[in-house]
């Protein structure tokens, strides 16, 4: 048997497999594909405040193996997810964690207390890392002092697991997850979107209309894998690995890399059910080659 | 009216093709029970061994056979996908997430005392799901007036299927077929005054079509193609924005009453 | 009759087409394929002051829409090109310019006084930005203060064209661009790879001898397209667009978004006489869009 | 030998098939006319409708016929693109850059005086460019002898080709054709005492053949598959480590003399 349970901290899942935030909804649209209860977690929609309708349409736009979105955080804001979310969720038989966003501090630090008083949500993610909203977002996550400064409010506040969701977009990302790690960060997710953008040729227009947004898929897996890969050497506290993650094979590179746990995202919409069987392919995985548990996949990339 | 059916991921076979230079007509057949589906649900189809295309295609269920777990799609070739969906070989195997999205509304099955006059105005590709929402219609007793449109005559798809439920008028824009010019243009709009429009095509042409709803004070759905990345409700990429705010055409929708829009 | 021609200050290209560096060898490997008098111009391999082996085998590893190389740089030296390739690629009927890599400035500077003096080479590319040697190489292209300098120096001995690479490694490359501006450059290419990583899941091994290696082809489209952008705003200078450019559109959304001309990379390996089919594809864009010459593509992307 | 012939980028169209569980002999024809190739040259093939192969991919030449036009490709299915090629159907077009790399040197046309011996060494897919020189070695008048390695009797493929060009030895691993052991095992490697070793086959098995030819003082060369991404001395990706330091398997390769190589 094949234990396949990690623990990221004090927060324990039956499976490395986590569903990214903004790919998987609140959970519910995926329950007529696969049955969320044999996965590790999910991590819910952005959450902020107050309610944002997020940016104009179009949002979307396919690129080579993978896609831009210009979102922009829609969501009806906290106070609703308590009251109209949370009850049809909180019996998901799986980790749900709730990804916080906002454009001030403040916005964090009250979004975080919010959610601490939910029994059922054993920790949040911390979005710093957004390129789709004008204020806030991404800036948290590329400017060493407010990332320093959000990290340690929401820290003095929230008391359950604080995952920090890191951006890609910066030159040094190390330095970035050091200063989250030091403001007592209990995990680090990584990637978020690279900042990438598309032109209609022929209209002559950007495809967004935002014109910049956030790339995902398969083609950004080798600058995530590389950024786990920094990270994971340069800080103690459990890496989870995000970026075009599609198959049994990709988690396996991640946790390599030194993943303790990954996160499926844009995968989720092409192959509803991929978490689950990613899950079964790590057991598998780590039979054919004697690995007892998953743990012992972490950062156990052999280098010559 | 709203989707009841599980969602699910089902292999298709392709069972038997029509093609032209633009477009093909495709029924695909499955091995499990077709799950219930609704006119104007879509279906999301994922294209194999096409580079070019990451994401699965939105198509319009064209017609159904459950008995037989038998599904049409009417595919306009205008990219990567569709031209490779379309070019597909007989017995190719395709990958389809399905039912998705609400269903144009049907009315109370006809009465004698009282039968609603309903036109079904299509554009172009635009006709695919009305098809199958001519034939939910004359199960309820109605022989709807169909007017389509088309750049020209190549345009005007399935003709002779329409004709089976309803009168069917015609314009190309090169007056190759049926009178010349828009289809809001045609001269059956002056002299009808329906109960009920359904409407699906190019957006300009769906607003052209609302404009004359509202002025006709006549009751009307059109059916939405905004680009989506899942089609289940999950990325929220296919907003539309309503009098609700932002909705997700791929749950919300794609059917949509004029009334929530803001054209 | 389209006017291809386009100026990048004093140096004018026939046409907005130029080929990589690393990617077109010098040349000679592709005259079996196509004419390169029919494209704008060459940047030829990477040259250093002295010779250098490059990294060990294995240096290549594809990657989804791309590839991910760690060649570093292998080349004969700066002056085994002056005196054996040279005088065999001296006459193309094309720009030939010398993409040019160092570990301190003074490599920087005494390649390019070297380079100064052959006649029929009307510029240099300075390789800042090269993620695949240790010493130098990127390093200049990710800190402010290095770039600084090495464009400062090389500007003060260099007197013809200067094109100075980017490396898109960086929270903001519009920081950078600026800087090589104020230095003098005369042109900005961008973008270098990607810094990736790749590992085979199944021997648990990186793919690349480096572990990590520069990521290439329409996979960076998305994130190349951005950065022109936003430097295209930043500054004045000619900005030349680089990035999974393997088709007439490609190119032709470089030029809407602020390119002033372009170079294919990784699709000469796929297609050796892809260049020349882009030169033609834009004279055909121009065509049916009604633009009289390419110059007017450039920024000509509408934003409502 | 050098390649002094021109790099073409050319289509084929897929002639003839003969597919196995692992592998499939490939015969392509084109309407050009076929440059002329020498044997241990390669071509670059594209796969196309492949998502997960972006560059392409360098298989030997098996054989030739320059009087058709045609091309034999013996391809074995190890990963995404050589599955996809060897999945095509018959009629499939294939885009191939060609010849490319340097020949196996061949000895001078034979003398009664003066025959020399020679063996050729393959291991499983490593026959393929072997079958196209043991005919330009039979044209010179030579009848070499062909020792033909692999895990069980699906591995060794073409014997019957080889057989008629000269005497043919088999090893497999799992002893269901031939001696049982790997190649460098087989009794015959102790007999003969051959002037001139070709060998091709998986990286160890070369290395292996290395030594024995060392230890036999023998001439032999060598054919490497190092990972390529252009094919034509553009990327520098493919270097060998040799006694002129790092070159280009693609350009100076494949084919080695062992005196060039570090093993
Ligand atoms: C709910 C729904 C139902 C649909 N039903 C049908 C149908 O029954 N038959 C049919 O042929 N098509 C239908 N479509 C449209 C179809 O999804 C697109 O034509 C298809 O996705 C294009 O894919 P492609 O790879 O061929 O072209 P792409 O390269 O993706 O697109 C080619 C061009 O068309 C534009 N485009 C792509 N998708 C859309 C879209 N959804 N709306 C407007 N422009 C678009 C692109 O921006 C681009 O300019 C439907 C769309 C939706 C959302
Ligand atoms: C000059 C040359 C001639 C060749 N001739 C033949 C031939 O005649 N017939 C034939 O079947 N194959 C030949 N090969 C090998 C062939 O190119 C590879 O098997 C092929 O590229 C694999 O592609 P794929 O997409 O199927 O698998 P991939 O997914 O690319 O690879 C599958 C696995 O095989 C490994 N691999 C891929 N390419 C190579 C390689 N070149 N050497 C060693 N391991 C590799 C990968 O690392 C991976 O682990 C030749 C290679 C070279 C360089
Ligand atoms: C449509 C969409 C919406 C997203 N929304 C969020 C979000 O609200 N919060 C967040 O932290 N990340 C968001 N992301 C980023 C993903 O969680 C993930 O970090 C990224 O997509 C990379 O992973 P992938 O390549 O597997 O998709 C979103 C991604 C997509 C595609
Ligand atoms: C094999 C390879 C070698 C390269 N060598 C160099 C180099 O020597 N100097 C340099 O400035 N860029 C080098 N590059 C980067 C390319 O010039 C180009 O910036 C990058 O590949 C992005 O463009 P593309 O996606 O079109 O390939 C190299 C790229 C590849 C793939
Ligand atoms: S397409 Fe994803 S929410 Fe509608
Ligand atoms: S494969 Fe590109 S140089 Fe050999």
């Amino acid at each position: 048997m094949v234990d396949l349970s990690v623990q990221l901290k004090a927060l324990r899942l039956k499976n490395p497999v986590m569903t990214a935030s903004g790919t998987f909804g609140y959970g519910e649209e995926y329950l007529d594909f696969m049955d969320v209860s044999r996965i590790g977690g999910i991590i819910v929609k952005g959450t902020t405040i107050r309610p944002r309708e997020g940016n104009d349409y179009p949002r979307m736009a396919e690129t080579a193996s993978g896609m831009l979105n210009a979102v922009g955080l829609q969501n009806k804001g906290v106070h609703y997810f308590v009251k109209h979310i949370y009850p049809r969720i909180c019996d998901f038989n799986t980790n749900v964690l709730v990804n916080v966003s906002g454009s001030t501090v403040d916005d964090y630090v009250q979004a975080a207390e919010i959610i601490q008083e939910l029994d059922k949500i054993p920790g949040i993610e911390l979005n710093v890392s957004c390129p789709n909203v004008k204020e806030g977002g991404m800036a948290f996550g590329v400017s060493p002092r407010a990332l320093s400064l959000v990290v340690k409010e929401v820290r003095a506040v929230y008391k359950k697991h604080l995952m920090l969701k890191l951006s890609p977009n910066v030159t040094d990302i190390t330095e970035l997850a050091k200063i989250a790690e030091d403001q007592g960060a209990d995990s680090l997710s990584l990637i978020n979107t690279l900042l990438g953008m598309a032109i209609d040729a022929e209209n002559r227009r950007p495809k967004l209309s935002t014109v910049t947004g956030g790339l995902s898929g398969p083609c950004i897996k080798p600058v995530a894998l590389r950024m786990v890969w920094q990270t994971y050497k340069a800080v103690k506290i459990p890496v989870i690995g995000i970026g075009g993650i599609s198959n049994t094979a990709d988690a396996i590179e991640f946790m390599l890399a030194g993943a303790s746990a990954i996160q499926v995202g844009t995968a989720n919409f092409i192959d509803p059910g991929v978490s689950v069987s990613i899950a079964e392919g790590i057991t598998d995985y780590c039979r054919r080659h004697g690995f007892k548990s998953a743990k012992e996949l972490t950062g156990s990339l052999i280098i010559d | 009216m709203s989707s009841i059916t599980n969602k699910q991921v089902l292999d298709f076979i392709l069972y038997e093709k029509e093609e032209w230079a633009n477009s093909a007509l495709m029924k695909f057949k499955t091995t499990e029970v077709l799950p219930e589906i609704f006119p104007g649900q879509f279906v999301q189809v994922k294209i194999e061994n096409s580079p070019d295309t990451y994401l699965r295609r939105p198509l319009s269920v064209n017609f159904t056979d459950r008995e037989n777990s038998c599904l049409w799609l009417l595919v306009q070739k205008i990219g990567p996908g569709t031209r490779k969906l379309a070019g597909l070989a007989l017995n190719s195997k395709v990958n389809m997430i399905l039912p998705l999205g609400k269903s144009f509304t049907l009315p109370e099955p006809a009465k004698d005392s009282f039968q609603q006059q309903i036109m079904l105005i299509g554009g172009g590709i635009g006709t695919a799901p009305l098809l199958f929402l001519s034939k939910s219609l004359h199960e309820r007793g109605y022989s709807p007036v169909f007017l389509l449109g088309g750049r020209s005559a190549a345009d005007i798809l399935q003709i002779d299927q329409f004709r089976l439920y309803g009168k069917v008028y015609v314009t190309t824009q090169d007056g190759s077929m049926g009178e010349r010019g828009l289809v809001t243009e045609h001269s059956i709009l002056k002299e009808m005054q329906p109960d009920r429009m359904y409407c699906c095509g190019p957006k300009p042409m769906m607003q052209a079509v609302a404009s004359l709803a509202r002025a006709k004070n006549c009751w009307c759905e059109v059916s939405l193609e905004n680009l989506m990345a899942c089609g289940f409700g999950a990325c929220l990429c296919c907003v539309e924005k309503t009098t609700q705010g932002h909705v997700c055409t791929c749950t919300e929708g794609p059917v949509f009453n004029i009334n929530q829009l803001l054209w």
